[in-house]
């Protein structure tokens, strides 16, 4: 089987946003759909600090550092795009407007469960940002994550031990070897990469799936 | 390429459904979108919740719905004015039911429901009539009022600019409710004294961002019915 | 005795609104107030239908339907004024930072209730517009008003018989006769007009008076 | 005649005294009003309870007066960051208190403050180690947690124009808690780029109006620190 790498799964994730969609990309990995979004089609990417209509990175030279992202880098607007502060930004996302978020995580529960905002170790100096409220807040929260950790343990568990960052709130799993739904009726697998039985994503995930229907190999 | 603009105001609310929730922007006849009521009205439904700070004056817009019969119910803080009689006569009739909301309480349960908040302490209205009921709380020595948030189906509203996008600017005090309802309706609807191209608005001062707008559609001022 | 004329009365109460002062102006007679402030000072004026800043009517011909006061008549914007959403107008109020608020009353009570929304009479349709959110949440609210009704009864009572707009929010009372105080400490008489005594107010007023320090005839 | 502008960052913050509340705007760094926070460091006053995003970036703003040893609580939703190392050195030492909120937590508990409400139930951190202890409901099916309005003493903001009455816009994405902060703060201090001619800011662009600001004083770009 051929695991997906970073760019092929921001690729994957990216076919899933329609045209239309008002979306957030998280900080670190989720960042990276941008670059596979089409560009002939409108899609208004937010930034939780203030704009909407979020462009490209510009021109190395050509930064104007009042002009970010979340991940405080350099950013463009688009023709279209506006700011506005800080409330209205976050009553785009926890009221419901923003279509589809797309976050990074520790780990996901079957049920949808997310943790992603802190280790819980001793010692740990939690930061949570605007996790919390894109996970709750927006109507489709996405996950994009290796389905192993380093330690080759599944990310995708009954139920999660790392502190959470928002209950039942995922609802797509976008990994480097399968496509998964989570939420009520547990996990399902949408798709699976080249080569990969779900008798093996099984043993891999350790946790009950089944094939979601119309899943594709 | 998403254009959220339409062809007419019959086009732009169309799909209002009888029993629909609609607020409507406007204080007193300014920010009043006349055209999209009108339009409203011609589609023939009724049964309908309206949420606006009044309850219509004389002849136009929301005064009109009423006067047509198509509302069952009315959220509003100032139903009585000299010219409410549309509203007074239904009222007075049974006809009508009407929940009155203090302006503030009504803004901010407005605000509330677009910004996802499930109730809000509020500071006024505690100790009256319109607090009968509901449940308070002293905070820091100060008395509160739960209120929960307004949302509903539909909002028609009237800027003054907007674009493809939905990107919205308005005109003096005519802003009034728009804002607001354009992000507690699942529906906004805007019409717009003129649609400009995209980036016709500079960024930094678009009012409502075109999330928060779902359909614009052009009504030229020189076709708007006189608003005095 | 020489009672205050509506004139008289809005001079008064402008003569207590000092320079750099945020105000709301009830509709009715408050409104009249604008006609007696001084021009030579900055002194703002809020209408909560969205404009801070509102200068005098426009001549006759000139008026804008879409720059109108909480009255519903056409008024103008000073320069340095602005336009904002009815969110933010409350808050204004709400928030306390609105420092002085003045209101029309059918009632106020000694210690500072507020009636002055809705008569309470069978068939009458109530309305409430502002009046509750000014009332409470303005630093100062100040009433102008008739000290009595046409038949003779006094406004300034032990505890109001009308519905309340809102709970020991007053702190002054303009009448035609005098200007009081009222709070928890019960109302006081901070100056009568000439020829009137003590004595003759309290018989007017039918609750008990005592002199402000520092009242003056 | 009413000015607001102040000669100086130093006689704007003159009278910030020890123990104050102090709501410092910015997002990482864009919006941070760093002349402001280097006056304040300069008056020497300590035992800060500082509301801002984050908790400091590199040697500069907030990560500055944390260095300076000024803050003894901090209110944020993001201190841990690649160059927030003063916070860390401070928070590990147990020479700072950290109190953790969700951003949209955040900028509503500010904006509550601002508007006079009492407290707000708010859907994020229902369920999490945030809202641990906290007052939960559950409203039309969906949980809530119950959060009370921040406020503070002092806002300092950085924003792009303001005049003498304290009217004010902003540039680009350091708007962020400028606007809700200057509702929040007992006294509000504005650093402009310019300050205009009391009518040079078109009223329908105004962000915030002057109402919620007590001083504005201008510090040049030219003389502003490098925010990169």
């Amino acid at each position: 089987m051929q695991r997906l790498n970073r760019e092929q799964m921001a690729a994957r994730v990216a076919k899933d946003i329609p045209e239309g969609a008002y979306v957030n990309l998280g900080i670190g990995l989720p960042t990276m759909v941008a670059n596979y979004l089409p560009t002939d089609k409108d899609i208004f990417l937010q930034s939780e600090n203030g704009l909407l209509g979020m462009g490209p990175a510009p021109a190395k030279g050509e930064e104007d550092w009042e002009l970010i992202n979340a991940g405080k880098q350099a950013v463009t607007l688009l023709t279209g795009g506006c700011f506005f502060h800080h409330a209205d930004s976050f009553a785009m996302m926890r009221g419901g407007h923003l279509d589809i978020c797309v976050l990074g995580a520790f780990q996901v529960s079957v049920n949808g469960d997310l943790a992603n905002w802190h280790t819980g170790e001793p010692g740990a100096i939690p930061a949570v940002g605007g996790a919390m409220d894109l996970a709750i807040g927006a109507k489709q929260t996405f996950v994009m994550m290796e389905l192993l950790t380093k330690q080759g343990q599944s990310k995708l568990v009954e139920s999660c031990t790392y502190p959470l960052t928002g209950l039942a709130c995922v609802s797509r799993v976008y990994t480097d070897l399968a496509v998964f739904e989570v939420g009520a009726a547990g996990a399902s697998v949408v798709e699976m990469v080249d080569g990969l039985s779900l008798d093996e994503l099984q043993g891999l995930a350790g946790v009950p799936l089944r094939a979601a229907e119309g899943a594709r190999n | 390429m998403i254009d959220k603009s339409m062809s007419s105001a019959a086009a732009a609310v169309a799909d209002i459904r009888d029993g629909a929730s609609v607020m409507i922007g406007g204080f007193g006849t300014a920010g009043m979108p006349d055209e999209l009521i009108d339009a409203l009205i011609a589609r023939g439904v009724g049964n309908l919740t309206i949420i606006n700070n009044n309850a219509g004056n004389g002849e136009t817009g929301v005064a009109a719905l009423i006067k047509a019969g198509r509302v069952r119910k009315i959220i509003c803080s100032f139903p009585r004015q000299s010219d409410s009689h549309h509203f007074d006569a239904r009222y007075r009739a049974g006809e009508i039911e009407l929940e009155l909301v203090p302006q503030g309480n009504l803004a901010a349960r407005i605000q509330a429901a677009g910004a996802g908040l499930g109730a809000i302490f509020t500071p006024t209205g505690y100790g009256t009539l319109l607090a009968e009921g509901k449940e308070t709380r002293e905070i820091d020595g100060k008395q509160y009022v739960l209120e929960h948030p307004i949302q509903a189906d539909f909002a028609l509203i009237k800027a003054h600019r907007g674009d493809r996008w939905g990107n919205l600017t308005y005109r003096k005090t005519a802003r009034n409710f728009g804002p607001i309802m354009a992000m507690a309706a699942k529906c906004t609807i805007a019409q717009v004294a003129q649609i400009v191209p995209l980036g016709g608005i500079d960024p930094e001062i678009v009012v409502t961002p075109g999330i928060f707008v779902q359909r614009v559609v052009e009504i030229a001022p020189a076709n708007a019915t006189a608003s005095a």
